[in-house]
């Protein structure tokens, strides 16, 4: 693939350290909710990584996104602190929202990452907002909602794509959809189709494959260069897979036997990845190794924190709620 | 100063705020008006003309007319606040509330907390409240009791042009979520108002009348309808303090304990669903703090356990009355009304 | 046109009666409200009686329509008992809701008239639940939504394209654009189109004009037997034009000067129609003539009625919150 | 006779139902589970396998997986309810209230009003409630107040296996649009509970301790922390009888009443926040019924006016415990706790 070459190879480095990361990130805190350490709701975004980064190599901290209960590759893709973030997800103080938020509410304004959420299809408005404060302030900045199949359903998003179209706000509507909401197939559930909704709408959009860095690159860059420029709002449907169940504990019953073994072996994004880069001669097998020996050394480090970092205390319970009361 | 409606004590908050910080913007259905439409621009200002003019004053990129889906407007209007607009969103009628709660419930309100003292949101919503206009069931709820309720909002009621003016300038300038309820009612009601800026603290509630006997704490509508009863009530020779709280999240709690301390009796009027309301909580919370100093029950005067009804022979029934408010307070102070003539 | 001959006299007759009685009951209503007589927010239907005609003529008992704010046309059409309505609006005891709904919320289950409703966009869910019971009671009943352009933004609507879509349900949605939502126009507020909407989530469609009763009737005709044989939803755009303001009391200073003297001269539905079914000797300009007058006088007997009905006492006040408490 | 969980305790009940009635539908994301996935159906039962099994037995007619879009399926099963079927709808976690109320707001509990009373709405919506799962402020909530507060609604809060199943049948049967809520955190809980149907009525309490110096009235999880705390309480001499109010809408005041009067002191144990709470509620009650019965006012054990924190560490601090409800009584009685041991 073409673009593959084009990229600097630090602009390609930089993805697969961001995309290994949330690889490594995830099946770590795979780990530790299996063996009991993590509480709550976990959804992993494992094997969806070259959609987040995709997008997210095109954005800078004055860019915005809108998450999902999904939200770890997200946070990652957009520059959140990593030790912040496993901090926050086993509960403890010094966590990105101070332990208050989870896993499912993992947020860093200042960097432009408007908040995991815990509500399905919420983000959509948020987007909307932030890149209507871009438009208001002149930022020059970009709102991207990443949202998943099931999502694509619900009104909060619907709607969006009007007021998106209608206000010409510089937004990128991202439906990731990995196939399922929960253990509901979107095959089944969205009516339709995705691009065809966009169109409905007046939303420019294309529908790309997830496993491929390069293609979802490639895409969101336009889309969003063209909403940068004040062309507004436009869609893309990702097709992509989950590594793991709809939550950390799910069985997966619904999935068919083969399913997982296949999208690892042969969808795997990293993979796929790791080889176009290779066989372009671009970057050897060898650095890639020292990159994944670095990021497996780092999340290992960063879990050995999480796990030391002290919990939040009763003084934490009451604060935050308000600025002023 | 000078004579002005609510209705135009809200519209000259908004100016006079839109005019001092540039990141201040209304948006909402026709709040504006005439948007895309053949003919007049700025043709509505809401439905009962309340921002009208602001449109010809600040123009479209601070005056935005949005489509009708409050779930996306009100949301964005939590997200602009989120990343450094100051968005002053209307929700027409509160009642609509149920349409786009969750960008308010789960969203605005828990930002803060939930990512840990990092957000800041600065939004207020403007919407309609209450009954007497004829409007039936889905477009007369008070609905500010679920407000409160929730952890991260602030919720005023004011009861007057003057408080409407001067707490909706400290709703614009405060930075938590802020519900800003109107009641549709009062919109032509007038009164002497600044004619400059001025604030309204939140959480300082206002004695309107003094008494011995009894106080009555009031909320937005009810506030005129209790100084109405406690006129009356003097004139039989029974004295009331009114206490107007003007806001109920945060509650002036201790204004409320000391006068009822002072009369050692206590009605609360509140002209919503009696259920798990603002009168429940403020009885409760008094009870809680004054008890032995109270001479009686906290008395309740709320709307019935029933939606708001359309026929004005129903609705008239319906919202608490001065004239049930005085029989609440005859009857604390052991005067009881005879058949309450209403 | 020939759908116009193709029709049954006695149906001519009796979709121009549910015309004329909509228009006529407007008028007086509007008369009424600008004489103080009527409280609260009234929203008049006339000028868009072929929408809701076109559509009921399809319709029967047990067939279920959800409507809007705009509601006493499609009461009307749906057989409504007009002298209940009217006393309705009037706050009256034996109004059709005991004067506890109003102009809003007229209802008649029982003729499947779910209800005016005074939340936009509320109808959606309340058609696809009726259409569920018909299909898995196996009624053979059909539901129809009649919603507003406005509406067609509301999350509720959109979410309820997709639902009916999947379930396949036995839904026609009616957009009726006026042209304006309260005073936002559609062209402006409706981002891409209605029919590009309805292709989106899967749902044939088609642009109808509303000003022509036979237009209405056979697309909607079509799409009413499609969704009946178990072929599920459609959505059929009208364009048409209201004769009053938003509500009693708008100065609809966002009109074009001439526009609404331009409807009533040259598209009014029931000018139209007649001149229509006259030009194809079906009908006699007399006979029409005998319906306006029947129609003029029942509803003035109608509003003498109204207004000297009884008004719901206290003891109503708390009657009706439920069946058993 | 058998031990069930319950989870258990709630499929039972929906599975007689069902069986008894074919009018009765189930629906819900993922309550069978697996729709249009290639591996197995009825994959799921709910994302904590409440409903697992019932599409095996009743099939895609009557257990319908929904898209997840709650204002068209929660509106719809209200539109089903108003004309013929009898559907329990799930709204997975009450948080998700928020972008379906008007469905409830306006429409299933206003219907028989605003229609004059010719409307029957044969609605149950089933959602989870609650902390102590670690879930974070958007899905811990309880919001129950928010419901009870609704005219046209009835709210269940069921507090074991026993009353799950008891009441979910009485919620089925049931006229009116109820709003039933499960504990998360209950579903593992075991206990003896009748293999054939039963109901209990709505606006009758429960019981669960009887004693002689305080009346402890709690909702759903709580009960079983204030038997917890009368039983201790009781080995120091100090008994207590513990309400179980069952529905907060209907509410059984008389019994309420009653049990206050005999011990002249009320605690009420409520898991929500504060303001407007079920909490108020009870207390502004009780207190405007039995004043001069009352040796002292309610004491109110709520969580904190706070979203609900994530971390373990904080979360156990928030939730009402048994400690607090102790330490409260204590208090009441006369007797304070030395530093709260929590
Ligand atoms: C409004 C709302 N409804 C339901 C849920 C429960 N829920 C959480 S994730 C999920 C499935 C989401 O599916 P999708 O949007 O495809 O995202 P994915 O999990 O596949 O990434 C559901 C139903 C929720 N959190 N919010
Ligand atoms: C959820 C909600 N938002 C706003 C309103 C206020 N409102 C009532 S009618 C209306 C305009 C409706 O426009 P449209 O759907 O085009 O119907 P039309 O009035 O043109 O028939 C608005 C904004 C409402 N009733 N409900
Ligand atoms: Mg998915
Ligand atoms: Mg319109």
């Amino acid at each position: 693939m073409s673009s593959a070459l084009q990229l600097p190879r630090e602009t390609l480095l930089a993805a697969y350290t961001r995309m290994r990361t949330i690889r490594e990130f995830e099946d770590r805190v795979h780990d530790e909710f299996s063996a009991g350490n993590i509480p709550g709701f976990v959804h992993l975004y494992a094997g969806e990584e070259a959609s987040g980064v995709g997008v997210c190599m095109h954005l800078t901290d004055r860019d915005a996104i809108a998450s999902t209960h999904r939200g770890h590759g997200h946070c990652i893709a957009k520059g959140c602190d990593v030790d912040g973030m496993m901090k926050e997800i086993f509960g403890r103080k010094d966590g990105l929202c101070g332990g208050k938020g989870g896993s499912m509410h993992i947020a860093d304004l200042s960097k432009g990452m408007l908040g995991a959420n815990g509500i399905v299809g919420a983000g959509g408005p948020l987007a909307c907002g932030a890149a209507l404060t871009s438009k208001l302030l002149k930022t020059g900045g970009v709102s991207v909602c990443f949202y998943g199949d099931g999502a694509s359903n619900q009104g909060a998003i619907l709607e969006s794509y009007n007021l998106a179209k209608i206000w010409n706000l510089p937004v990128l509507f991202v439906a990731e959809d990995n196939g399922y909401a929960e253990s509901t197939a979107s095959s089944w559930s969205v009516g339709g189709s995705q691009t065809g909704r966009a169109t409905g709408f007046g939303l420019p959009s294309r529908e790309v494959d997830g496993f491929d860095f390069f293609a979802v690159y490639e895409t969101a860059g336009e889309m969003i260069d063209r909403a940068r420029a004040g062309g507004g709002p436009s869609l893309m449907h990702v097709r992509l897979g989950r590594h793991y169940g709809h939550f950390e504990g799910d069985a997966m019953t619904y999935r068919a036997p083969d399913e997982i073994a296949n999208l690892r072996q042969n969808h795997d994004p990293l993979k796929i990845f790791k080889q176009r880069v290779v066989e372009a001669s671009l970057i050897s097998p060898e650095e890639f190794d020292a990159v994944d020996k670095k990021v497996v050394d780092d999340i290992a480090m960063t879990m050995v924190n999480a796990k030391a970092a002290p919990m939040p205390t009763e003084a934490d319970l009451l604060t935050d709620v308000y600025l002023r009361y | 100063m000078s004579k002005k409606s609510y209705r135009q004590a809200v519209n000259e908050a908004l100016r006079q705020e839109m005019e001092r910080d540039p990141r201040v913007i209304l948006m909402g259905e026709d709040v504006a008006g005439g948007t895309g439409a053949p003919g007049q621009q700025d043709a509505w200002g809401g439905p009962l003309g309340v921002t009208k003019g602001l449109y010809t004053q600040f123009g479209p990129d601070r005056i935005l007319d949005t489509h009708l889906a409050e779930i996306s407007f009100i949301g964005a209007a939590a997200g602009a606040a989120a990343t450094g607009l100051r968005p002053v969103a209307e929700l027409m009628f509160v009642d609509f509330m149920g349409v786009c709660f969750d960008q308010i419930l789960n969203q605005a309100a828990k930002f803060r907390y939930m990512f840990g003292g990092k957000a800041v949101t600065p939004l207020v919503i403007r919407t309609m409240y209450g009954g007497g206009f004829r409007a039936a069931s889905q477009h007369s709820q008070c609905l500010y009791s679920l407000f409160t309720h929730i952890p991260g909002l602030k919720v005023v009621v004011p009861s007057n042009a003057y408080e409407a003016k001067g707490l909706l300038i400290q709703s614009i300038r405060d930075d938590d979520p802020v519900i800003f309820f109107e009641h549709k009612v009062l919109y032509d009601e007038e009164m002497e108002v600044p004619d400059e800026p001025y604030t309204i603290p939140f959480g300082e509630a206002n004695v309107t009348r003094e008494g011995e006997d009894c106080t009555i704490v009031a909320l937005g509508r009810m506030v005129g309808f209790a100084n109405q009863a406690a006129d009356n009530l003097a004139k039989q020779g029974i004295t009331c303090t009114v206490v107007d709280p003007r806001t109920t999240s945060p509650l002036d709690l201790d204004t409320i304990i000391e006068t009822t301390e002072e009369t050692g009796r206590l009605v609360i009027v509140d002209e919503s669903h009696p259920r798990c309301s603002m009168a429940s909580d403020i009885a409760s919370l008094v009870t809680e703090r004054s008890f032995s100093k109270l001479k009686a029950a906290p008395r309740m005067v709320t709307a019935p356990h029933a939606p708001v009804p359309f026929s004005p022979a129903l609705e008239d029934l319906y919202v608490p009355s001065p004239a049930k408010i005085e029989a609440a307070v005859r009857e604390l102070v052991g005067q009881p009304t005879r058949v309450a003539a209403e």
